[in-house]
């Protein structure tokens, strides 16, 4: 084992734990803050897949902005003070099996399907020179049309959240 | 020589730029009126029909990809942005006329500007061919109606529609996302003529591709409600405002079309270089292995049959017509089924009558409800003998929405099921005509409460100013006219598709 | 000896399972906040995937930019969901999904 | 142009239907004047186009509506929709005009008042529109579409009062008669599109030069198509609506009677005429000859003013069909545009003197109006005069031409055929006979109600206007220079003989043989013949021949029989020689079997309402005792097998079609109760369906 793989399964066993609390936990704080954990840690793994840019734009976005968003969804619906802060889980069963059979299939297929792997090659050490090309001149389209988007999604969310 | 080919690209792209500055127009402007207006109504009209102008300059011009094949430019994706603008035109007007949005005590500038974001969206979903942009189009055109599905905020069955919308639209496009990436594995790009390059090339692991495919479907069968992904559909339909309803089940219905039929034409039927035959037609072949066809021909059967037997128990005219839209969107499945310019244009000549026939049931509907305020069917006994015109023309669309010869919709189904009976497929048309025959039913159940039961209570006729009048019979007309003249219209149909996947 | 070598499987594996828990917190979970973490969820599966194919494909750095916009998508939906949350809250005094189930049949 | 006019004259109509039907409440006069004034131009633009159309003129325009390419085993589906403008379709442009705007302008004091004044004039302009669009189609499938269209507007017009059971009754009886045509009439166009692949009368009648359609299937064809006729024309045995239809407003009578809706079935045949085989028209002139003789028969016993006029109208209709039967193809024609003014003029002439007498019907009550309405009485004598056929009229002409043809008919093919002119020839004194009694009886001889008579005042304008334009038309001087002798008019060379298409050996002996230079040299033959008129001289060489000798004998004996008919009319109710009431005591089985129609309407009231009825409860009873023996033995098993299924339905069919619709309703329940409303249920479901898809495909 050398060093890429130790921080590979830290990393690994991070994320998919704490996605686990999220998931499993009866309290939704507890799953909001493991939420925190899990979005670290998916960081971590775009690190390992040389996406540094990208792991840092997923700190930044995810942990700073969307949790943040989510645990103030929380706070202002939920009575914090109330004991009852749990959520229960539905009638699970058979969510559970479907759900289940849903990730044993694609786990499988991951595993199985031959993918069209190419031997590394040496990487440059940061990629956002070439992110930023890409952004403006392959990706211009997008990227224009993801400003409108943000902007309906600021203007639907100011709608909805505001008083009259 | 980037920037000549950015230009260039800009160019032919009048119709979009059109739109997004004018949805900037409105928030800006609304900025100055505080008080109910309907200044951004006039505005979102005005960039419709620039809008529409730039299209209309579009029209002969050869089809081609533009800003580094995001994008194309061809006659298909002309169709749907001429029908998508056509909807938005009407939609602006039924918000114009409906009570129910009149009464509500909101300023309107965002919802101008969310509609006209919604005919963005799907604009850009007709016209992408490159997965993220047709994922970013579908985003913009879906969030747009999670905010404009919960426009009445105080409203329960509003806000309960837009969170079922929200989280089912959450879902289902994570669901599709995740498929795109496994393509993305599979094939190492998310150009479609990359991927449908690739597919033709090189072995791959069909099991792998036949998953991203069901995992894709969920989006694009969430867009156009089709079983099993149309779960959605009738609540948020009875829940959302009505204009917004008709939104929902013409624009962002069709434009969801526009995306399916583009990626598993272009992508799957390697339509990048499609075969001419001698009769100057393309074939398109598909991949060996792979049975896309059938899973849609299941897929329509199953969201005809549901939509057409749900439907009969619906009393509520707004729950009626999703279900019947669920229906309707299987019967243009069924004309997908046939992979072929035939299947394919019979497919658009429905969408365009689909628009004016179900545009006008809501819009009749809108107008029931303003001025009987009910949306229940058992209430609306004898409405035929007070608002004769109203009625009459509820009939034609409903008629038209079950096929009944010398109108649009028989039209419609009438190519559907020729194409599909000259492609063998005559079992399909068969079940396809016994769902028109139960889709009858309540159809006919509708009409009978309006005309065949005397009213009680107030008989006094109901009439409608000017506005209403003139805008119910330009739709009713081509309902009928369609029915009767549909030449030019299957005649634009075949030639959206003719050149259709072309670079 | 299994061969413990990290390759593209692994990432794949991980990101299946984000995906599986994603799911099971949207169909299981009753708050409707802990539906939105799920989608989160889902959506960073898929980011891992374009972001490794990327890597093990010498795809360049598209698969990275695709994440990007995934990530700029998220923040949106997770925007507008959540005013919608609030405005549920407003209305039903409760968010939790099963509850709210006036419009049926 | 021409083509734009017609579409012109063929949508003003509609227009006038919607802009009515709307907006008619809130129009002046209800938009009366609206109506009114578009058939008026529509007649000016009629005119225009007849005038602008020579004899041999053909304009078509044709528009492809669908073309489905090739059928798998049946070859290329399209189907064209088009306008053809020739002589035939320009005259009854005109007449369909003036009859109907003669019926608009009548209607503006007859029907002043009415409840739904509006609605009636949209349904005139409706009516109308169909009417032109029979005209002008050039093509069998529009042409059914219009004939439907007329079908049903007359149904709405006829029931225009449809408070009264009257009306209801009449309009429901016309609208399912005409329906056992139209069965008939469709079945034919089906055969006719299986053979030739097309629809489009000139494409039809080459195809069947070339041979594609002989045979017995022709003939199938023919008769067939013809039954559309039997339907709309009231031919004998489906005559029975017309007389009821009189329930309707007097100008619609005068409307639909006399001009247009009956004169479809006419029309109809003159088109597919050249299609017709021997068989076929021999069938055709048999049924208008029963037609002519049985209701003339009628019609001099009827004591309605409107029933007499009626059955004259059946009778009328019987001489155009046996007419066109014999061969006489412009006679038949002729006849059709002559009695569609004269009549007319009657309806409309019964109308006013209804009108006067304040909705009054029966002859009987009537008397003595000739003083108190001048105009409508001279009008009404002069339609009489030409309907039973005195010289100088019209009806003398076209009538002349009937009866020497029908004559030359039974010279030519001899045997049994001679009671062909024997019968129409009676039946021609029988006409003059009833009309003058009717004439008589209501303008002559003394008031019967006096209370009524006092009231009588003549007629406004606007109803002597029509009346006084249609009774100068039934002069001679618009069709013939000739008093006698019609075939050097205009009409007689505008409408020449056309040549028919079936093959030589399915034609009447005298047609072969003698067109056979005329069909080679026409090759190949795309256009009905008869374009050139020279060669139309000498096509039917031996019929004109034969027509041509019998009409003098012909003029002679059908003077003989009208005056026959007028005079004893003169003698039983002018000079009262005889006592009408006597004789008819005398030969009272022979009164009552014509007073009462012949029992038509008792016999199918009897014979076949009953027989269906009584077949119905022989099924009924065989589905109670045999099906349901089998059936309630199955399910005494079945409910032994397997205690408490149920029993079955009561029948068979019934139980399938229920079980179908109870499968429906089922499913339909259980998918209704998936929606339950819960948001996180219906994604456990998408992703179970995504699971099944792949379970389904993953093995293909």
């Amino acid at each position: 084992m050398n060093y890429y793989e130790i921080i590979f399964y830290v990393f690994a066993v991070l994320t998919v734990v704490s996605a686990g609390v999220v998931v499993f936990s009866r309290n939704i704080i507890y799953s909001a803050f493991a939420l925190l954990f899990t979005f670290t840690g998916v960081a971590g793994i775009y690190v390992l897949l040389n996406a540094d840019f990208i792991a840092i734009t997923q700190l930044l976005i995810y942990v700073g902005g969307i949790m943040i968003l989510l645990i103030f969804g929380v706070m202002l619906t939920t009575n914090v003070t109330n004991v009852e802060i749990t959520t229960q889980t539905l009638k699970a069963l058979p969510a559970t099996i479907v759900v289940a059979i849903v990730s044993a299939l694609l786990v499988s297929t991951m595993v199985s399907t031959k993918w069209a792997v190419k031997d590394p090659i040496s990487v440059e050490s940061t990629t956002i020179n070439q992110i930023g090309e890409l952004l403006l001149t392959k990706y211009l389209l997008p990227f224009e049309i993801a400003s409108i988007v943000l902007l309906i999604a600021m203007m639907g969310a100011a709608f909805l959240a505001r008083k009259n | 020589m980037l920037t000549q080919q950015i230009l260039d690209g800009l160019s032919k792209f009048y119709p979009e730029t059109i739109l997004s500055v004018t949805i900037l127009v409105i928030v800006f402007v609304e900025l100055f009126f505080k008080k109910k207006t309907r200044v951004s109504g006039w505005i979102a009209m005005a960039g419709l029909a620039a809008a529409m102008l730039f299209t209309f300059l579009q029209v002969n011009i050869p089809a081609q990809t533009i800003f580094f094949q995001m994008v194309a430019v061809d006659p298909f994706s002309y169709f749907f942005k001429v029908l998508l603008i056509l909807s938005g035109f009407l939609i602006v007007l039924f918000t114009f006329l409906s009570d129910e949005i009149r009464s509500s005590e909101f300023k309107t500038q965002e919802y101008y500007a969310l509609l006209i974001a919604l005919t963005l969206g799907g604009f850009l979903m007709a016209s992408s061919v490159n997965l993220l942009m047709m994922y970013l189009a579908l985003e913009l055109s879906s969030l747009s109606s999670y905010v404009l599905a919960g426009y009445f905020k105080k409203s329960n069955r509003s806000s309960e529609a837009a969170l079922k919308y929200v989280i089912y639209g959450g879902v289902s496009s994570g669901l599709m996302l995740f498929g795109i990436s496994l393509i993305y594995g599979i094939c190492g790009s998310l150009d479609m003529f990359a991927i449908s390059a690739y597919l033709s090339a090189n072995p791959v692991n069909l099991i792998t591709l036949l998953i991203a495919i069901f995992l894709m479907l969920a989006g694009f069968g969430y867009k156009i409600s089709a079983v099993p992904f149309h779960f959605w559909t009738p609540d948020v339909y009875e829940g959302s405002p009505m204009p917004v309803t008709a939104l929902l089940s013409v624009s962002s219905k069709a434009a969801g079309f526009a995306m399916l039929i583009r990626f598993f034409l272009v992508a799957f039927q390697n339509a990048g270089h499609p075969t001419i035959t001698t009769e100057g037609l393309h074939q398109y072949i598909t991949l060996p292995g792979l049975h896309w066809p059938e899973v849609i021909a299941v897929i329509a059967v199953a969201t005809m049959t549901l939509g057409n037997v749900v439907a009969i128990w619906q009393d509520n005219l707004k729950r009626l017509l999703a279900y019947s839209s669920i229906a309707q969107a299987g019967y243009m499945l069924l004309a997908f089924v046939v992979v072929s310019p035939q299947g394919i244009s019979a497919m658009l000549t429905y969408l365009a009558v689909y628009l004016f026939m179900n545009l006008g049931a809501f819009f009749a509907a809108i107008l029931i409800s303003n001025k009987y305020k009910t949306e229940n069917i058992e209430e609306m006994k004898g409405i035929g003998y007070r608002s004769p015109l109203l009625c009459v023309s509820m009939a034609v669309f409903m008629l038209s929405l079950s096929g009944i010869p010398m109108t649009a919709g028989f039209i419609g189904k009438f190519y559907i099921f020729s194409a599909l009976i000259n492609n063998g497929y005559i079992w399909l048309a068969i079940i396809g005509l016994m769902n028109s025959v139960v889709s009858l039913y309540y159809y006919i159940k509708i009409l009978k409460n309006m005309f065949l039961i005397r009213p009680q209570g107030d008989t006094g006729a109901v009439s409608f100013g000017a506005g209403y009048s003139v805008l119910l019979l330009a739709l009713a007309i081509p309902t009928i006219v369609l029915g009767i003249f549909f030449g030019p219209l299957t005649k634009f149909a075949e030639y959206s598709v003719q050149i259709f996947g072309l670079k | 000896m299994p061969n413990f070598q990290i390759g593209l499987t692994h990432f794949l594996v991980i990101s299946s399972l984000l995906f599986g828990l994603g799911l099971f917190a949207v169909v299981t979970r009753r708050n409707a906040i802990m539906i939105l973490m799920g989608i989160e969820l889902i959506l960073n599966a898929a980011n891992i995937n374009f972001i490794a194919f990327n890597k093990y494909g010498q795809l360049g750095v598209d698969g990275q930019v695709i994440s990007i916009f995934v990530i700029i998508l998220a923040a949106a939906e997770a925007v507008i969901a959540l005013a919608i949350v609030l405005n549920i809250y407003n209305n039903f005094k409760t968010v939790n999904a099963d509850e709210i189930d006036n419009l049926k049949e | 142009m021409l083509i734009s006019i017609s579409l012109l004259i063929l949508f003003l109509p509609l227009l006038s239907f919607l802009i009515l039907i709307f907006f008619g409440k809130k129009l002046p006069r209800q938009g009366d004047w609206l109506g009114t004034a578009i058939l008026i131009i529509c007649l000016g633009l009629a005119f225009y186009v007849l005038l602008n159309t020579g004899a041999s003129d053909k304009f078509n325009a044709i528009y492809n509506w669908i073309d489905l390419k090739d059928a798998p085993g049946f070859g290329p589906v399209k189907i064209n929709l088009g306008i053809l403008i020739d002589n035939l379709s320009a005259i009854m442009l005109v007449v369909v005009c003036l009859i109907s705007a003669a019926a608009h302008l009548f209607s503006t004091k007859y029907m002043e008042g009415d409840a739904k004044y509006n609605r009636y004039y949209a349904y005139l302009g409706i009516f109308t529109f169909s009417m032109l669009g029979i005209v002008l189609t050039d093509n069998l499938l529009m042409m059914y579409i219009f004939w439907e269209l007329v079908g049903l507007t007359s149904y709405l017009l006829i029931g225009f009062w449809y408070e009264n059971p009257g009306p209801q009754y009449a309009s429901k009886k016309a609208f399912i008669v005409n329906r056992i045509g139209d069965v008939g009439f469709f079945t034919g166009i089906m055969i006719v599109y299986v053979f030739t692949k097309s629809f489009t009368f000139s494409e039809i009648f080459a195809a069947i030069e070339a041979g594609q359609l002989t045979g017995g299937w022709l003939t199938a064809a023919g008769i067939l198509i013809f039954c559309g006729a039997i339907g709309k024309s009231a031919q004998f045995p489906l005559h029975v609506w017309l007389p009821d239809a009189m329930e309707g407003p007097t100008p619609v009578s005068a409307l639909i009677h006399a001009a247009t809706m009956v004169a479809a079935g006419v029309y109809l045949v003159t088109r597919t005429f050249p299609m017709m085989s021997a068989s076929a028209l021999t069938f055709i002139a048999y049924i208008g000859l029963i037609t002519a003789f049985i209701s003339a028969t009628i019609a001099i016993t009827q004591n309605d003013i409107k029933k007499v006029l009626a059955y004259s109208t059946v009778s009328q209709l019987g001489f155009m069909i046996m007419a066109l039967g014999v061969g006489a193809y412009t006679a038949g024609f002729f006849h059709l545009v002559t009695h569609a003014a004269f009549k007319a003029c009657l309806f409309l002439g019964a109308g006013s003197v209804i009108y006067g007498m304040h909705h009054e019907q029966d002859i009987r009550n009537m008397g003595g109006l000739k003083k108190k309405m001048r105009i409508t009485y001279l009008t009404f004598l002069m339609a009489t005069m030409a309907l039973s056929g005195v010289p100088l009229t019209s009806g003398f002409l076209s009538k002349d031409s009937i009866l020497a043809g029908t004559m030359a008919f039974a010279g030519l093919t001899g045997g049994f055929n001679y009671i062909i002119p024997i019968l129409a020839f009676l039946s021609a004194g029988m006409t003059a006979f009833y009309m003058f009694r009717l004439v008589f009886l209501t303008f002559h001889g003394e008031p019967k109600n006096k209370e009524k008579f006092d009231h009588v005042k003549e007629s406004p304008l606007p109803m002597t206007i029509p009346l006084i334009v249609l009774s100068v038309l039934s002069f001679f001087v618009f069709f013939s220079y000739n008093p006698i002798d019609a075939n050097i008019g205009w009409f007689a060379k505008y409408v020449p003989a056309v040549q028919t298409v079936v093959p030589e050996a399915q034609r009447f002996d005298f047609q072969k043989g003698t067109t056979e230079h005329i069909v080679n040299a026409e090759s190949p033959a795309s256009e009905t013949h008869g374009e050139n008129p020279a060669a139309v001289e000498e096509n039917h060489s031996a019929f004109t021949e034969a027509v041509h000798h019998a009409h003098y004998p012909a003029m002679g004996l059908s003077l003989f029989v009208a005056g026959m008919g007028i005079l004893l009319a003169f003698a039983f109710y002018k000079w009262k020689k005889f006592s009408a009431d006597a004789v008819a005591e005398k030969i009272k089985p022979l009164y009552t079997f014509s007073l009462n129609k012949w029992y038509f309407d008792e016999f199918y009231e009897g014979v076949i309402v009953k027989g269906l009825l009584m077949l119905t409860q022989a099924f009924r009873w065989f589905d109670n005792k045999v099906v349901d023996g089998v059936v309630n033995g199955a399910a005494y098993v079945t409910e032994r097998s397997s205690s408490g299924t149920g029993k079955f339905d009561n029948s068979f069919v019934d139980g399938l079609v229920n079980l179908i619709g109870s499968v429906v309703m089922f499913f339909g329940l259980i998918f209704r109760k998936i929606q339950t409303g819960r948001i996180q249920t219906y994604l456990a479901y998408v992703l179970f369906g995504i699971i099944l898809f792949y379970f389904i495909f993953r093995t293909m």
